[in-house]
This record gives C-alpha cells, sequence and structure tokens, in this order.
C-alpha cells in the first residue's frame, strides 16, 4: 500500500465525517463550516489521486477548486449575514463581513 | 484504489442526495447542491475526464451556487409545505419512473467496456487523425473547437440568449431605488 | 538521499491524513459552532499543508511543484480569511462562545446590530 | 474601517492572480486542461468576488453594463466571424484549414480565435447574469436598514 493510497483513505474518512455535519446542522454556520472543510479535502483528494494515477500534472484543477470554495464560502456568508449581495460598504459597517 | 474512491465518492453522492430530498430550507438546499457539483467533478477527476471535471467544478459549484444565492435573495429562502394527501400516489410514481429508468440502463454497456460503441464510431478517427489534421496535443479542445464546432458555437449562442433572456426580465427596475432616487431622475439608465 | 526524501514523505503524508482525521472528528463532535470552527481549521492548515509538503518530496523540482507551492499558497491566505469573515457572521448573528464560568465573551470592535437586522438573521 | 481590513486587502491580492490563472486556462486549453468555457467562468468569479466585497455598484463603475453587453455580443460575432472567414475564402463554415498558408496552422488561428470568443461571451454574460441579479432588491420586503 503506498503512500498516496493512505493519504487516500484519510481524505476520505473525513470526507464522510464532513459530509455528516454538512447535513446535520443544526445552524446554517455548521453546513458552510462543513462545506467549507470538504471543498478543502476535495482539493486533497484530487492532488493525491494525481499522484495515486501517477499523473501529477493535472494540480490546476485543485487550484480551480479552492478557488470556487474561497467564493462560495464568502458568498454564501455574505448572504446569510445581509439575506442579500446588493448592499455596497463603502458608508458605515453595512456589507463588512 | 480507483474504485475504492470512486464508490465513496458515488455514496457521498447518494447521501447528500436524500439529505437534499429531505430539507425544506432552500438556503441550505443551495448549499448541498453545491457540495453534490464539488462531489461530480471530484468524480469525473477519477474517471480521467479533466475537462468536464473543470466545468463542472467551476460552472456547477462556484458560479451556479452563487446565483441560486441571487436568486434566494430576490425570492423566499423557505420551501411552501407539499400537501401530505397525494404523498403515497406520488411516491408510487417515482418508484415506476425510478424502475423504468434502470431497466433502460440494463442496455447500456458497462463501466469501461472497451467494446462499447462509443468507443468504435468516430472517437477512433478523432484520436488518431487529430494529431496530424489539427495538431494539438489536447484532443478535447480539437474535438470542440473544430471537429465539432458547430455544436460549441450553438452553445455559445445559447448562452448569449440566457444573458439576453436575464436582461430582458430583470435588466431594468421596475422601480427606481430608493437609496439613490434622486440621482436616478437625472439618468434614466438603472442597473445591469 | 532518496531514502531521505522517501522517509520525509511517508512522515508528512501520514501526518497530514491524522491531522485531516483529527480536524473532521473534532468537526462532527465538538459541541459549538466555535469549537467545530477551531477543529475544521485544522484541515485547512496543517492537513493540507502537511500532505502537500509529503507530495512536494515525492514531485521533485518540476512544474509540479510550481503548482503545489501555487495552491498551497491560495489556500494559506483564502482560508483564514474565509474562517474569519464566517466567524463574524456567526458572531453578529447574536452567538457567543460557551465559557467556563458562563461570562460573555468580550468582542471588541463589534458594531451593534441594529433590531430589524437582528430580526432578519433569525429567519434564515 | 476596522474589522473590514482583512477581506479587502486578501482579495485585492487574490484578484489579480484570480485573473491571470483565468487567461492562462484560456490559452492553455491546447496543451492542458481548459479552454474558453473555463477560463471565461474563472474570470467571471474574480469579478463576482470583487462585487462581493466591495458591493455591486463599484463593479458597475469597473464594468459599465454597457461594457458587458459588447462584449457579449463581440464574442459570438467572433465565432460566427471566424466561421464566415472560412466562407469567403473558399471553404465551408467553420472550416479553419484555408486561415493559413498550412492547414494545421490554420486550425491553430482558428481554435484559438473560437476559444476567445466562447471566453468573452461567457465572461459578460457571467458577469451580467450576477450583476442583474444581485443589483436587485427585494420586492416584497422594505428595504434593509436605509
Amino acid at each position: 500500500m503506498s503512500m498516496f493510497a493512505v493519504a487516500t483513505v484519510a481524505v476520505l474518512v473525513s470526507m464522510y465525517m464532513a459530509l455528516i455535519r454538512a447535513i446535520r446542522g443544526p445552524t446554517v454556520f455548521d453546513r458552510i463550516l462543513a462545506i467549507n472543510a470538504f471543498g478543502t479535502l476535495t482539493v486533497i483528494l484530487i492532488a493525491v489521486h494525481g499522484f495515486l494515477a501517477g499523473r501529477p500534472e493535472f494540480l490546476d484543477l485543485s487550484l480551480v477548486y479552492a478557488l470556487i470554495n474561497f467564493i462560495g464560502t464568502i458568498a454564501v456568508t455574505k448572504f446569510v449575514k445581509y439575506r442579500g449581495m446588493s448592499d455596497p460598504d463603502d458608508e458605515g459597517l453595512r456589507g463588512d463581513l | 484504489m480507483e474504485d475504492v474512491i470512486i464508490i465513496s465518492l458515488l455514496l457521498f453522492m447518494a447521501i447528500a442526495a436524500i439529505s437534499i430530498a429531505r430539507m425544506h430550507n432552500l438556503f441550505a438546499v443551495v448549499m448541498m447542491t453545491g457540495l453534490f457539483s464539488l462531489l461530480g467533478a471530484a468524480a469525473y477527476v477519477v474517471m480521467d475526464a479533466v475537462d468536464v471535471a473543470f466545468t463542472e467544478a467551476a460552472v456547477g459549484a462556484g458560479v451556479s451556487t452563487v446565483l441560486m444565492l441571487g436568486t434566494l435573495a430576490l425570492t423566499t429562502s423557505e420551501e411552501k409545505p407539499a400537501s401530505p394527501k397525494h404523498a403515497r400516489s406520488a411516491f408510487v410514481l417515482v418508484v415506476i419512473t425510478g424502475a423504468i429508468l434502470v431497466y433502460g440502463t440494463l442496455d447500456m454497456p458497462s463501466y469501461g467496456d472497451p467494446n462499447a460503441p462509443m468507443h468504435h464510431h468516430v472517437a477512433n478517427r478523432y484520436l488518431e487523425a487529430s494529431e496530424k489534421e489539427i495538431g494539438l496535443p489536447n484532443v478535447v479542445t480539437s474535438v470542440l473547437a473544430s471537429y465539432r464546432g458547430y455544436d460549441t458555437l450553438g452553445e455559445t449562442f445559447v448562452i448569449f440568449t440566457a444573458a439576453c433572456g436575464v436582461l430582458a426580465i430583470l435588466g431594468r427596475s421596475r422601480r427606481p431605488r430608493r437609496r439613490d432616487e434622486a440621482e436616478t431622475d437625472n439618468k434614466p439608465e438603472v442597473d445591469a | 538521499m532518496e531514502m531521505v526524501l522517501f522517509v520525509l514523505s511517508w512522515v508528512s503524508i501520514i501526518a497530514g491524513g491524522v491531522f485531516c482525521i483529527i480536524g473532521a472528528f473534532g468537526m462532527l463532535k465538538m459541541p459549538d459552532v466555535f469549537t467545530r470552527l477551531h477543529a475544521a481549521s485544522l484541515i485547512d492548515t496543517l492537513g493540507i499543508g502537511l500532505i502537500f509538503l509529503g507530495l512536494a518530496f515525492q514531485a521533485g523540482f518540476t512544474l509540479v511543484l510550481a503548482k503545489l507551492a501555487m495552491v498551497l499558497v491560495f489556500v494559506f491566505f483564502t482560508s483564514p480569511t474565509g474562517t474569519h469573515a464566517l466567524c463574524r457572521a456567526i458572531l453578529s448573528d447574536g452567538m457567543q462562545p460557551e465559557t467556563i464560568d458562563g461570562s460573555r465573551a468580550v468582542l471588541v470592535d463589534e458594531p451593534e446590530t441594529s433590531p430589524d437586522e437582528a430580526d432578519e438573521a433569525e429567519e434564515v | 474601517m476596522h474589522g473590514k481590513i482583512i477581506l479587502r486587502v486578501v482579495s485585492k491580492f487574490l484578484i489579480p492572480y484570480i485573473l491571470l490563472f483565468a487567461l492562462y486556462v484560456q490559452w492553455h486549453g491546447d496543451f492542458g486542461p481548459g479552454g474558453g468555457f473555463q477560463a471565461g467562468v474563472i474570470f467571471a468569479a474574480g469579478f463576482v468576488l470583487y462585487a462581493l466585497i466591495f458591493g455591486v455598484d463599484t463593479v458597475r463603475t469597473v464594468v459599465p453594463p454597457a461594457a458587458t453587453r459588447i462584449c457579449l455580443v463581440v464574442g459570438v460575432l467572433l465565432y460566427s466571424g471566424v466561421g464566415v472567414a472560412g466562407m469567403l475564402l473558399g471553404a465551408n463554415f467553420l472550416d479553419y484549414n484555408v486561415l493559413a498558408s498550412t492547414p494545421t496552422g490554420g486550425q491553430h488561428i482558428g481554435i484559438l480565435l473560437v476559444e476567445a470568443g466562447v471566453g468573452i461571451t461567457v465572461a459578460s454574460a457571467m458577469i451580467t447574469i450576477f450583476c442583474t441579479f444581485a443589483g436587485r432588491r427585494r420586492d416584497d420586503g422594505e428595504d434593509p436598514v436605509a
């Protein structure tokens, strides 16, 4: 069993636990948190799978995942906090995350 | 090892899908849909469909989640309670439809079958001739942009039409914004 | 040299995997949001960091190494930022961390939430 | 200004690299995974991030509504224009072989232009759709905190 296989199993087990937390909730913040962690675990899984399959060139995908994960977290947080995305935050503290 | 990854990812997808069906808060549903897309994209990577995974990650998990959140911001984020009257008949209907669909898949070639019709139609010609006809290392790009150029042109027009539709429906505010009413009086063009 | 790299990557990857599992387990079992946030940050920092370090030992000096470094730098900046944004959203929603003696945590620069904003937050 | 500084600094630092990465995906699509569609979405994602942190109105000053609408059309016209150019040079619609002296050279130019058209259309469509949705206020509820 190679080291990549060990890492894959560890990541899959962690993904399962994160998924359960995302489903169970109870607050909306728990879900955001779990999905953010799930995204990071997916980034790891893709990188490790590249090495496992012997073709590690496809790490561009990991970068896209990390990027999408970040934007998604910010969007969801902003939505939860302000119930919308339209408010500019030039004045006062509205729109501040 | 690949099988272990694929099977776990599909299992996670099934768990996520069932939980989506049982949720009533649409906001949570949007987030779980994003997670589902992320899992799907990971499964595409494991199956070596890197370009598809790229699109699925960027569009399915990223932009569509953000756009759905934008929609929720304009409407409501709580599902209306379904009437329990038709629950049983609906369940029977769903089971029958599902059984028919599963029956339909029995005729399909099994996963990774080298004798599947897909591998004997035009794919071989593309794979063999692409290098000297097009001269690009990535065959997906040469099929997408050159051999199947018409299809991609159609897809571009679909996106163009979608943007036009959104602009036609939402592009102009029905009423001017309260905050900058004074400004909008001077400028007729409001947003988008 | 080969042997050293091999052992180093084994150690890093095992440690990273262990941190991933600890983080996910903590996220599942911890009692409230703030402690779960703390556990989840373990995955974003030590988990991904150590696993990518182990992969980097295997990659050698190639383009793959550069890409690994880029992903790591990106996650290094975005993950704490996301956690920070999330934590401020939780605090402004009115949730308080549990403390041992039951006292409320003192928040230095949190703006006052206006009443109708608090009402809206409860709907979520 | 306290508090909001972290997100602003980090996003200001990241957005140029996101756009650069989108261009890499666009022009590297011939050799690795990627292409116009993915690049357009990532490019738009950079603007979406900017809109989320600095407000939709700020994005609208950077990319005015007219600009995205024009780009939307330019992308589609660029794609169809490559096809028509092939026709004018005596080949079929969307046949790139005649665009340069050698068939593979023509294919290379054709694919590059076509991917650029797709990328421009997708990026401007995504920015348009996002700004239209997010720039609108809820109709039924009150304006949250004037």
